[in-house]
């Protein structure tokens, strides 16, 4: 009996020390990957957005809203892309419990925000803070697509099964809102912010290759390779058209 | 008494079932098959009178928890408040189940297997193993459209009419499995209506009684027959259309996907053209017993018998041909829109000829008012009313306004709730005895009848109001529209009175259960009518007559001058009555 | 009461005069008339998507293979002679010659379902499905060069697929049938020139069955 | 509180409103009659002792005039509304110099593409893509060129006494001539989904002057 005692200690003490060691948690251990995404050429007119039919909605704005697609900041960046670590995580790589859900808001006929990224099995609380009808509909391949509906100020949790970048969402009732989540098995990703910079970090040692992501520019990648607390920067170049 | 019927008919000479299961689950005796039918259908009518009573919360309260919706799913109703989503599956099981799973069952399953062989003088049906597979098949079918309620995304939610492609897409309804299990459901209700209807065709023409030739049949058996008959021919129409429908579902075919060369109007002619026969599925079995049950009790012969004979006929010939009247605004060809319009003008006749001939049987009667009765004279009254409501739709530029508003709903519960559910009600009051042996309450009939009839005419009749304001069927939430908000309080009003009318049901199902234990014992002929059904004690026993009996005349023979009671039966022999000529087949009768 | 002696190919006695047919023939008549509406909700649909088809149809011939189905449309018709045989030998008495029959009709049956099956799998190997063409498969590359018609491709599969299924369908639930009396009636000696019954309606069926392959062949395969 | 069709907004609603109320009349007469009737019979020929009913199998002559008036009066409503009927939406009943307008239903809103000043669909002047605002000139006939993106949806303008089912893969016309300024609601008839509901568009009927500023406007995607 006591043989058995002694080994379950050494496993147990074995598994704790694997589970330190490769869930590498903690934003201040391992590499950070920053960069800007830059954008080149002329800067596409956004389409305005008719809200005259919903006056909740239309309220909530001084200009008149413009569509989303395409954001290009002040200064000459662009917004929205989503930079993820497509390959190169090591195969022992255990990625950590998701902790708190993330919030997608209905806000103003908008979903906010328009690109981000959660974790497979992470709960998405998707949030109708407009009061008006909205449905909402992911056009998941890898997931199971859903159709769910919001008549009024509601909360409605949904998770994601499978790894998928990116999956569609999208309201029926209202043409032009469109959002897209990144469903990543790893917590290693970013959207570019209104000043164009993303950063990836907790990064253990190793050879990755980083994909950015943009809903009308399609997608480029990269080959980083980081040790120890390395800091490297990779910058991303769109150009329009 | 079981007694042994002798004849060598095939399978009829074996004895009464004895075990449990042989006598009451997997019977092959048309009377305990109609009954198994009558509880099978009565849950579903329940069922279906629950879900149209959510759809009157959330119609006559938009978007405030319903009390009790706590119990639905945080995906239905979150809080009690439905969803729309939910809202729309409300709205096409209430009608699946209702039409499918309801009424038909009732009028076709339960009196069908019940009435022709009692009423024909046979023992049995032609088929009785067939029979039995029929009932299980329906009941296979209502199990699995009930389970498609529970699973996860919800029930199928494109109406009952299941209009494609929104009901071949889940990502466009919004459901996967829901619509899938609806069309399996429907398939095997197609089986067993065709299993049904070619059992009741073979028994009608072949095992009728000696002397009970075709115009001495009730007119109850006539619509059965006819009936029969568009179920036969129809049934198979929607079983192909759904499995068109269950391929485009699973296996990925075209058939309604447009893209890919498929037309959505194929499925609205396929479904149309077994809808419409469908609709008199459901009405002429009712107009067959309202007959019987107006000669009855009018003590008088039905006017104008070969007239009605002729008139459910032509209802049925004419069914076929005007199905196009449900699509005048679909996009199909608008010369077509004409032609179907004159055919549905036509079919109008025959149910005026149906009117004045019942009206002409009460027309100097002895009328007694038995709860069979008072509901009869009911179904006569809103039958009318719901006519004439159609003839506003087969009017096409009338109908491009009224079409698929509520004024459609209110003439579709004018003839199914007004005319086939009264009917049922009177029908199930008038042929409980022979079921069960006991009398229903009469005091309690007659409360039950008023407070039906009086909340029935509250809830539908302002629906032509909403329909003429253009109401649009099927909507989620009326507010939404400035030109419904006036007439929001019609709305709550109608859901009010459709919340007592509900309420008042539960009169008819206590006196129902209550009757079966503690009801009057019934004498053997309650009704003092001429029926085959009431030589046979109550309840009748298996294979009904030991020696088949002999008829001398037709059914209605009330008041006849021949004898000084007011009603003859049909086998009492008088000493003018000849012996019916026998089939001669070498065999001792 | 014995049974009676006399003959049960007559209607039920006693009775009303109805049609002068013993119930089994009069409902499987009744019941034919219920196949006849739903494979006319089958090819009436099949007619009305070729004749709105987006595009021209498949050319007979390049996606089904002709020759065999030729073959197996004359097996069919050879099975229906040998039922009529088979109803012919019990009607006169021959119990012997019935069985002889009824298993040539059988294997007749068997077998077409047997060559239905393998043109199926031949043809989802070719890439032919309910759903249309299978991407890189041998009938791909004929869509992609022109002499099957890309447009219509979807519905050719899905009616084809539909109406040959069902009716093979049908054919199994005969050659089913057939080898229930088989063993449990006809080898058991059930049937005599009094009672023949069983054989007159699965013959009913088997005939329904071949007309329906009749037309399903012409209007599928010919045209 | 509304009982009775709506505001007459355009040349069909008097024509159908009139055939209405005729059948209105003639349904009203029957109910008359027979309820009336009904009610009549069931105190007059209430059980009495003693008494027993008249013993008669039917009357065939009463049965021909029960036969051949319904006959006579729904064949004559047959004829009358297959008049109104062709005009509507015969084949060629679309009024030649009509204003055609598209209209794209998807799943849960309406998006209209307006011919701009040629007057044409399918030039590089349309105004596209306007969502759930309908604008048509008063006094002249519009064509609406109805087309469906996913499901089947039917524009229904009660003002208008007009529907007409779009149905995917189908390009189906409906014609009206608006007579009544003012803004309409427009819904959808036809189940189309969970959003069925919210497919709720304005119409407004404006004199050609205002039309053809709000349409200026519209070209330069300021729509209001």
């Amino acid at each position: 009996m006591r043989k058995v005692g002694v080994a379950g200690a050494f496993a147990v003490g074995l598994m704790a020390l694997a589970v330190a060691g490769s869930g590498w948690n903690g934003a201040q251990a391992g590499a950070t990957i920053t960069g800007t995404i830059k954008f080149t050429g002329a800067k596409p007119v956004m389409a305005k957005i008719d809200m005259s039919d919903e006056p909740v909605c239309k309220a909530k704005y001084q200009a008149p809203p413009t569509k989303e697609d395409v954001v290009v900041n002040g200064n000459g960046t662009l917004a929205n892309v989503f930079v993820y670590v497509k390959a190169g995580l090591p195969a022992t790589y255990k990625a950590p419990a998701a902790a708190a859900p993330v919030v997608l808001d209905q806000d103003g006929c908008r979903y906010h925000p328009h690109v981000f990224g959660l974790l497979v099995g992470q709960t998405l609380s998707i949030k109708n803070s407009d009061g008006i009808a909205h449905n909402i509909k992911a056009k998941g391949v890898k997931n199971r697509p859903f159709n769910i509906s919001q008549p009024n100020t509601m909360t409605t949790p949904r998770t994601f099964t499978a790894s998928e970048v990116m999956v569609p969402l999208e309201c029926n009732v209202h043409g032009w809102m469109k959002a897209s989540v990144g469903v990543l098995p790893h917590p290693f990703f970013a959207v570019s912010g209104t000043d164009g910079s993303f950063k990836i970090s907790g990064l253990p040692p190793g050879t990755y290759t980083i994909e950015a992501w943009h809903e009308r520019y399609g997608v480029q990648t990269a080959t980083v390779t980081v040790a120890g607390a390395q800091a490297k920067t990779q910058d991303f170049t769109f150009a329009a058209h | 008494m079981t007694t042994v019927a002798a004849t060598h008919d095939v399978g009829h000479g074996e004895h009464a079932p004895s075990g449990f299961w042989r006598k009451y689950i997997f019977s092959t005796d048309h009377k305990t098959i109609g009954i198994q039918f009558l509880f099978l259908s009565l849950f579903f009518l329940l069922l279906g009178g629950i879900l149209a009573m959510q759809m009157r919360w959330q119609l006559g309260f938009p978007g405030k928890p319903m009390p009790g919706g706590g119990i639905l799913p945080e995906s239905m109703a979150p809080g009690g408040v439905i969803l729309p989503e939910y809202y729309i599956q409300l709205v096409t099981m209430h009608g699946t189940f209702m039409v499918f799973f309801a009424i038909m069952p009732l009028l076709v399953g339960v009196f069908a297997n019940f009435l022709i062989p009692l009423k024909l003088g046979a023992h049995d049906m032609a088929f009785p193993r067939i029979n039995m597979a029929s009932f299980w098949f329906a009941f296979a079918a209502g199990m699995v459209m009930l389970a498609s309620l529970f699973v996860p995304e919800g029930a199928a939610r494109a109406g009952w009419t299941m209009y494609a492609p929104l009901s071949a897409r889940p990502d466009l309804s919004g459901a996967e499995l829901g619509q899938k299990l609806w069309s399996v459901s429907i398939v095997l209700l197609g089986l067993s209506s065709i299993l049904g209807s070619l059992n009741y065709i073979t028994t009608i023409i072949n095992n009728r009684a000696p002397g009970m030739t075709w115009f001495r049949m009730p007119l109850s058996v006539w619509s059965l027959f006819i009936t029969a008959i568009l179920g036969l021919l129809a049934l198979p129409v929607l079983s192909g259309a759904a499995i068109m429908l269950l391929f485009d579902q699973t296996i990925g075919t075209h058939f309604f996907d447009p893209p890919a060369g498929g037309q959505p109007l194929l499925w609205q002619h396929l479904f149309w053209f077994f809808g419409h026969p469908e609709v008199y599925i459901l009405i002429l079995p009712a107009m067959g017993m309202v007959s019987d049950i107006i000669a009855n009790g009018s003590r008088k012969p039905i006017f104008g018998y070969h007239s009605m004979v002729f008139a459910i006929i032509a209802i049925a010939f004419l069914g076929w041909i005007v199905w196009g009247h449900h699509m005048f605004m679909s996009g199909m060809n608008p010369t077509l829109g004409s032609s179907f319009m004159i055919s549905t003008m036509v079919i109008a006749v025959p149910s005026a000829i149906k009117t004045f001939n019942w009206m002409g049987t009460m027309w100097r009667g002895n009328l007694r008012f038995h709860v069979p009765m008072m509901h009869a004279v009911a179904f006569v009254a809103m039958f009318v009313i719901g006519g004439l409501s159609g003839i506003f739709m087969a009017a096409t530029p009338v109908d491009m306004h009224i079409h698929d508003t509520y004024f459609i709903v209110a003439h579709l519960h004018y003839v199914l709730f007004g005319g086939s559910l009264f009917a049922l009600f009177g029908a199930i009051t008038y042929w409980y005895p022979k079921m069960f042996g006991r009398m229903m309450s009469e005091r309690w009939g007659k409360i039950h009848f008023w407070l039906t009839f009086v909340f029935y005419n509250l809830v539908f009749f302002p629906m032509h109001n909403l329909g003429m304001a253009g109401h649009m069927r099927r909507i989620y939430d009326p507010t939404q529209y400035d030109f419904l908000k006036p007439l929001q309080p019609l709305n709550t009003f109608i859901s009010v009175c459709a919340f007592l009318l509900f309420a008042s049901q539960a009169i008819f199902a206590l006196n129902f259960i209550i009757s079966l234990f503690r009801g009057q014992k019934a004498p053997q002929n309650p009704w003092l009518d001429n029926g085959l059904e009431w030589t046979l004690p109550n309840p009748a026993p298996h294979g009904n007559w030991a020696q088949i009996p002999s008829v001398y005349r037709g059914p209605y023979e009330f008041s006849s001058p021949e004898v000084e009671e007011d009603y003859l039966p049909q086998t009492r022999k008088l000493p003018t009555d000849r012996e019916p000529a026998v089939l001669s087949s070498g065999a001792p009768s | 009461m014995t049974h009676a002696t006399a003959s049960l190919m007559r209607p039920p006695f006693p009775a009303e005069r109805g049609v002068d047919a013993h119930n089994l023939k009069l409902g499987m008549w009744v019941f034919l008339a219920s196949e006849v509406m739903f494979f006319t909700a089958l090819i009436g649909s099949y007619v009305i998507l070729r004749f709105g088809a987006p595009g021209e149809w498949a050319k007979p011939g390049v996606v089904l293979n002709i020759p065999v189905t030729a073959f197996n449309t004359f097996l069919l018709i050879c099975s229906s002679v040998s039922m009529v045989k088979a109803f012919a030998a019990i009607s006169d008495g021959d119990q012997k010659m019935l069985k002889v029959w009824l298993l040539v009709t059988i294997i007749g049956g068997a077998m077409f379902v047997g060559i239905q099956a393998y043109e199926y799998t031949h043809l989802i190997h070719r890439g032919f499905l309910p759903s249309g063409v299978r991407e890189g498969s041998e009938l791909a590359e004929l869509v992609a060069n022109g002499t099957l018609p890309a447009a219509t491709m979807g519905l050719y599969g899905s009616t084809f697929y539909a109406m040959t299924g069902f009716h093979g369908f049908h054919v199994t639930c005969g050659v089913v049938a057939m080898a229930y009396l088989y063993l449990f009636r006809v080898r058991r000696g059930k049937y005599s020139q009094q009672d023949y019954r069983g054989i007159e309606a699965v013959g009913l069926y088997w005939h329904f069955v071949d007309l329906v392959w009749i037309i399903l062949f012409t209007i599928v395969y010919l045209i | 509180m509304q009982w009775w069709l709506p505001v007459q907004a355009s040349t069909f609603a008097p024509q159908i409103d009139g055939i209405f109320t005729a059948i209105l009349i003639i349904t009203g007469l029957a109910f008359v009659v027979v309820e009336g009737g009904l009610i009549w019979f069931i105190f007059k020929y209430r059980e009495r002792p003693g008494r027993k009913a008249f013993y008669t199998h039917g009357n065939v002559k009463a049965e021909y005039i029960w036969t051949a008036v319904p006959a006579v009066v729904m064949v004559g409503l047959g004829l009358t509304s297959n008049h109104y009927w062709n005009e509507i939406k015969g084949r060629n009943s679309v009024p030649p110099n009509a204003y055609p307008i598209k209209v794209h239903a998807k799943q849960f809103e309406w998006l209209f593409t307006y011919p701009g000043p040629d007057r044409r669909l399918g030039t590089d002047d349309d105004i596209t893509e306007v969502r759930n605002k309908l604008h048509v000139p008063v006094g002249q006939p519009v064509v609406l060129e109805e087309e469906s993106e996913d499901v089947i949806h039917s524009v229904f303008v009660p003002a208008f006494r007009v529907k007409q089912d779009a149905v995917p893969g189908m390009q189906i016309r409906a014609w009206f001539i608006p007579t009544l300024i003012g803004e309409y609601d427009m819904g959808c008839a036809e189940l189309c989904g969970m959003g069925h509901y919210k497919m709720h568009a304005k119409v407004t009927v404006q004199s050609q002057a205002d039309f053809d500023a709000w349409l200026a406007k519209a070209a330069q995607g300021d729509i209001e």
